[in-house]
């Protein structure tokens, strides 16, 4: 049943092999941009859907803890250079705490309110970034990318790398809180926060996990930006297209299963990777806009409920 | 001590029109419960409405009224696309209601694109570019048509709210739908109505909104954290609080821009609302 | 039979992330292309449009005459979206699977930053556009960028000198706290440094700004000699009108400075004639006679007005189109594609185009900086076939296409 | 196994104690100092008028609102600062007067929900907690509807799964709020059956109920709110000849 693992783990490894692979033996390093920009999503997806999907609490200011973990890498770049790993963990400790601190304020009132306090969030750290003068203020900042280390013979190779091992912790946490007590404390809270309360679930310890946990992962999918982009600045690092799509891609892939926004983020992130660069038009917006409105209209458990429901059709004719 | 009766006085006026471009949403989130993430893209077609009624030589404010019809309509056939396929089959409405609404924003703002380009437009009239000297002080003619707009918006609505019969429906409809129900109206089509009402008010507002600055496509973003700020800290649904939250908020960007330095204005009054949410999480008139 | 599942979820993830390798492409006998990403889309598409306009004219124009080494030209442009995200993918795409022979940055510097690394690590030679000091920290020696201006100061070095002339001796500074108009207002305090002039008023403010008349009213009451604007499009439009309803008083002598839009042709045009007497930095307005250039102008008009972007687009577009010409130039003379014999051209050569005479310096930036200061004179309303006339925008600096004097105070030259 | 077995101490005081509880929104005053015992293992009515403050007292009693004054001590300890999960893990359990079921998942799951949070919340080991919930729903006949998501019962189904999710949480105190609104007889007799039941296995019942004569048949002792005070306290057929009790319902 759910509690058998080895599938997941087995699964896992050969991603994170097939990765290595690629990195070894393909050449061409577009794949490795365009594929990087791809599994960062399935990061902030699955982020997003621990606290979003499980919880029912919607969280706008994604692009908040994204930055913020942009940031951070930046701050410790111009600091100390610290390599990249110590970025990724010093970036998830900070987005832990700033959602904590987050849900704490406001975790306790309705959904609709945390909603707003993330996006006043959200104005709130880019203003304060736009005026830090140390990490380069409005003008942004160019950052030199430090020798590559073996034994990756690109940095884009080894950013790439770096962010499947992100996913597969961000998947492998999902799935362990979607499967465990904690989920259905969190499913319960969704369905109804007072009955959950009243059957014992400790409704804003739990909700207060969830939000440090997705913030930590947001913020840890935002740290290697700095390296991958070499250049960091505020109205892009907070940019409003990383809320929109962390909210937009486990909705279509389904929040309700961990695979759900796994699916979403490959399947969205690669329909924008390829839009990009095939249409080149305002139609590339639309498509996310569409996506949504078709996907929550027509299929409101996403891709997985699609597959589901499919499952239970065939099922149903062969009895 | 000038620049800051200066200050106060401007933010004021900014202020009211904050409250103007808000009072639909007040409806439409605050008392309807709809949450309403468009309604920032809706005012931005009710400016381009008026742009385009401006360039055949239309007023602004009577474009923005003459535009209050098709606003209507939309806003109810908006409503009541929302109620079917989501507030009726219940659960999770809000969740998916709000990823409804984020991509009707994208839709928006790609059709104002592929319609208008991404330029910048602004429109004419004999208030726009004068001022009015009050002693030292210049106000600006188009701040104080905003201000006056905003009172007789807000007022107008609180009053169609209070003393009207499908005002006070549309109160009641807020407070206890089964109630209302077992007396006998139909809390959807109540519902649908205010959110007309709702979006009508929002045309015009829009109107306000290209008097007050030039306006492109994208520029719903920068008021989808103003609008919900001033809806919140008003408390849901409160007119009159609309009214002096939008003030609060105006008066203290403008306070601060004079004093500590403009770059901090947007964290002081979202660090503002955070407080707000904190500590009087029902807003400063709620119920 | 759950972990058979998962593991196949697992590969088809893996699978779409390594597919489509397979792809390849020959290139010999092929036409020659020219890869760029540029704006489409966000906040820098009404430049991105209009410049891709003016490429695809310079293309056309190429082909007409037969192509370069007899070769037709094609480019090829994806959209950047205005996100430093989406280019560093962007240009790989075309570098190794498009196979693309030439390099175009994309417009402005936000989306340039990300590839700097990548052209360095490569070799490979990059025709910047429009952007600012991106070569700062890279240091490649294959960067050219084609936009009048090399460092920060030489954006305001006009106003400044105008101002200097004038005897000012304070100043006052509004600049936007946005990429752009912050590197501008760095140049401008450093020149106001020099110049020794002392600082009565300074603000940045955010983008979100709606309006501007306590600001308007704080630099009145700080009485300037001198009022510095480095402001996006949205707010320049604002503050002008702020400007007009509030005045700025006697004292100062010349406003404007950086302000980015009033070089574009919707906000001029709805502005009209509030922008008299403002002193603002540019790149090309009518009057400045380069050969090719009138002739250029009167078909990109036709373009760009059934492409809906900048009908006259004096400010960006005749820039690009001089990339176009000296990629050309460059070819034609080496007789090659290769990064290195381009490169070594353009370092070395005076490059002919319709924005006049090109040559770079060391760091890849104009030699010899040409941000010209003009002053709107005589604009009025309602009328977009004023801005073709020279003469509405008195260029007062650099000397060498001079073509008017300052009038001063501010309120004067208004009327 | 432990953790709900009675304690001999507490088998002489009261299992629940209210004193002089208050309870106020904006001006309007739900609960006006209202003292209340109820004894362990006691099948406890509560009754009153529409808007008297009964919803309002087992709200402040299950942890759902807090009471402003006074003070509401379980099995002698004070629980009135206790979050509500808490109380819940202290043995208050309750029912909605309308029913809450967790509507994304089955009934099963439903009752797994109070299982993990509460009864084996700190075991280490999974015990199996199917199992316990099996038993559960077997106990009051709802076995076959164990995997229908909970969004698809009927109203006596969903009362049910209110109570047997209640009883998971092994309760010492259930409080039933309205649970038998809107049943037909044969239902209302059912859920009584299900409520004496329980109460037979030591676990003490407050009931509110609008149905007098289940009230009435159920109950041990009664108590009648009105206004937020208690007006009249006895047994069924005191209360129903007590006069302020006839003016409270049917007076204006």
């Amino acid at each position: 049943m759910k509690t058998n693992g080895y599938g997941f783990w087995i699964g896992s490894a050969v991603v994170l092999a097939l990765a290595c692979i690629a990195a070894a033996t393909i050449k061409n390093e577009y794949y490795f941009f365009a594929a990087y920009i791809v599994v960062q999503f399935v990061v902030l997806a699955t982020a997003w859907n621990i606290l979003g999907g499980y919880a029912g609490y919607v969280n706008f200011g994604t692009s908040a803890f994204f930055g913020v973990g942009a940031y951070i890498a930046v701050m410790l770049i111009k600091w100390m250079n610290l390599p990249l790993g110590l970025q990724i963990v010093a970036a998830a400790c900070v987005g832990g705490a700033l959602g904590f601190a987050v849900g704490l304020l406001t975790l306790r009132l309705r959904g609709i309110f945390f909603s707003i306090a993330t996006v006043a969030v959200t104005i709130i750290l880019e203003t304060a970034v736009i005026n830090w003068r140390f990490v380069g203020g409005a003008t942004g900042v160019q950052i030199l990318r430090p020798p590559v280390m073996e034994p990756f013979d690109s940095y884009t190779k080894m950013l790439f790398v770096c962010a499947v091992i992100l996913a597969i912790i961000a998947v492998a946490i999902a799935r362990y809180i979607e499967t465990s007590w904690i989920g259905r404390g969190l499913r319960a809270i969704r369905d109804n926060e007072e009955a959950a309360e009243c059957t014992g679930v400790p409704t804003l310890k739990l909700k207060l996990a969830a939000c440090a946990i997705s913030g930590a992962l947001m913020s840890a999918a935002g740290a290697p930006l700095a390296m991958y982009q070499s250049f960091v600045e505020p109205a892009s690092a907070f940019n409003l297209t990383y809320s929109v799509s962390a909210l937009a891609m486990p909705i279509i892939g389904g929040t309700s299963h961990w695979i759900g926004p796994v699916i979403g983020a490959l399947l969205l992130g690669t329909v924008q990777q390829v839009v990009t660069v095939t249409i080149s038009s305002e139609l590339n917006v639309l498509v996310v806009g569409v996506l949504l409105v078709v996907f929550v209209v027509g299929a409101p458990q996403g891709i997985v409920g699609l597959f589901v429901k499919l499952r239970e059709k065939i099922k149903g004719k062969n009895i | 001590m000038d620049l800051l009766l200066d200050a106060i006085v401007l933010g004021l006026l900014v202020g009211c029109f904050y409250a103007a471009v808000s009072v639909g949403l007040s409806v439409a989130f605050g008392l309807l419960d709809v949450p309403h993430i468009a309604h920032p893209a809706f005012l931005v077609l009710g400016a381009y409405g008026t742009y385009m009624l401006n360039r055949m030589g239309w007023d602004p404010i009577l474009a923005g009224v003459a535009l209050m019809p098709a606003f209507m309509l939309l806003g109810i056939a908006v409503y009541r696309f929302y109620y079917e396929t989501f507030e009726r089959r219940g659960s999770d409405a809000g969740l998916r209601g709000l990823a409804f609404f984020f991509g009707v924003v994208f839709i928006v703002e790609v059709g104002l694109v592929m319609v208008f380009g991404v330029d910048q437009r602004l429109v004419e009239a004999p208030y726009i570019g004068k001022s009015l000297a009050v002693g030292d002080m210049r106000l600006p003619l188009r701040l104080l048509v905003a201000f006056a707009m905003a009172l007789v918006l807000t007022i107008g609505l609180s009053l169609y709210l209070s003393k009207t019969f499908t005002g006070r429906a549309i109160k009641a409809v807020a407070q206890d739908e089964t109630a209302l129900r077992l007396m006998g109206a139909n809390p959807v089509r109540i519902k649908q109505w205010a959110f007309g009402i709702a979006t009508a008010v929002t045309g015009l507002a829009g109107a306000l909104l290209i008097i007050v600055g030039p306006v492109e496509p994208t520029i719903d973003r920068v008021y989808i954290g103003r609008t919900f700020c001033v809806v919140v800290l008003a408390g849901l649904g409160s007119m009159s609080g609309t009214l002096v939250a939008g003030i609060i908020l105006g008066i203290s960007e403008s306070i601060v821009l004079t004093l500590l330095g403009a770059s901090w204005a947007p964290a002081v009054s979202f660090g503002l609302l955070l407080v707000m949410l904190g500590i009087r999480p029902q807003g400063l008139f709620g119920r | 039979m759950k972990s058979i599942r998962l593991f196949a979820a697992w590969l088809s993830a893996a699978l779409l992330m390594a597919a489509a390798t397979a792809q390849a492409q020959g290139t010999s006998g092929q036409p020659i292309k020219i890869g760029i990403g540029i704006a489409q889309t966000g906040a820098l598409s009404g430049g991105g449009k209009a410049a891709l306009v003016a490429l695809q004219l310079w293309v056309d124009d190429v082909n007409a005459k037969g192509g370069l080494l007899n070769r037709k030209v094609e480019l090829i442009s994806y959209d950047d979206q205005s996100s430093p995200a989406v280019t560093p993918g962007i240009y790989t795409k075309l570098l190794d699977i498009d196979k693309v022979d030439l390099l175009i940055a994309p417009y402005a510097t936000v989306p340039t930053a990300p590839l700097m690394p990548l052209v360095k690590q490569r070799n490979l030679l990059l025709m910047g556009n429009f952007s600012f000091q991106v070569n700062h920290t890279v240091k490649h020696d294959m960067w050219f960028n084609n936009a009048p201006w090399n460092d920060a100061s030489s954006w305001s070095d006009g106003f400044f000198s105008t101002g200097g002339r004038l005897g000012a001796t304070t100043v006052a500074f509004l600049a936007a706290d946005q990429e752009f108009a912050q590197n501008l207002a760095n140049g401008a305090r450093e020149l106001s440094k020099k110049l020794g002039l002392k600082t009565v008023y300074e603000q940045n403010y955010p983008p979100s700004t709606v309006d501007f008349s306590a600001m308007i009213r704080a630099i009145r009451a700080a009485k300037p000699d001198l009022v510095f604007v480095a402001s996006y499009p949205n707010d320049s439009a604002a503050i002008v009108r702020a400007v007009n309803e509030i005045g700025v008083g006697p004292s100062v002598k010349l406003f404007g400075g950086g302000m980015v839009g009033l070089q574009f042709t919707p906000i001029m045009e709805s502005l009209g004639s509030m922008m008299n007497g403002i002193v603002n930095y540019n790149t090309y307005v009518p009057g400045m006679d380069y050969p090719g250039i009138k002739n250029y102008f009167e078909r990109y008009s036709k373009r760009a007005i059934a492409a809906k972007v900048d009908p006259l687009g004096y400010y960006i577009t005749p820039f690009n189109y001089a990339i176009g010409q000296m990629i050309e130039q460059a070819v034609t003379a080496t007789k090659s594609l290769d990064h290195k014999v381009l490169a070594a051209y353009l370092r070395k050569n005076e490059m002919k185009t319709i924005v006049g005479p090109i040559r770079y310096g060391p760091d890849g930036e104009w030699a010899s900086p040409r941000v010209i200061t003009t002053q709107f004179r005589g604009i009025g309303d309602k009328n977009v076939d004023q801005f073709k006339l020279p003469g509405k925008q008195v260029i007062l600096s650099p000397a060498s296409v001079k073509t008017g004097e300052i009038v001063a105070p501010f309120e004067k030259a208004r009327k | 196994m432990t953790e709900w077995s009675f304690d001999v101490q507490t088998m002489t005081e009261p299992l629940l104690k209210i004193t002089s509880v208050t309870k106020r929104f904006g001006g309007f005053t739900a609960l006006d100092g209202v003292n209340l015992a109820v004894a362990q293992g006691e099948r406890f009515g509560l009754i009153g008028p529409n808007g008297s403050g009964k919803t309002t007292l087992i709200n402040c009693i299950s942890g759902a609102l807090r009471n402003e004054g006074g003070s509401i001590q379980f099995s002698g300890e004070e629980v009135s600062k206790l979050p509500a999960y808490q109380r819940t893990r202290r043995g208050i359990a309750r029912s909605f007067q309308i029913p809450r079921p967790f509507t994304s998942m089955t009934v099963l799951e439903n009752l797994l929900v109070p299982l993990e949070f509460v009864a084996h919340r700190n075991s280490l080991l999974r015990p199996d907690t199917r199992a316990e919930a099996m038993e559960i729903l077997q106990s009051i006949s709802l076995a076959d509807k164990a995997g229908t998501p909970s969004n698809q019962l009927s109203q006596v189904e969903l009362r049910k799964m209110e109570l047997a999710r209640a009883m998971a949480a092994r309760p010492r105190l259930l409080i039933s709020d309205e649970a038998m609104a809107g049943l037909s007889g044969n239902e209302i007799d059912e859920v009584l059956g299900i409520l004496f039941k329980l109460n037979e296995t030591g676990i003490t019942i407050i009931m509110i109920e609008h149905i007098m004569q289940a009230v009435m048949r159920f109950s041990q002792r009664v108590v009648c709110l009105d206004a937020g005070k208690i007006i009249c306290e006895g047994t069924p057929t005191t209360i129903v000849a007590n006069a302020d009790v006839q003016r409270a319902y049917l007076g204006a």
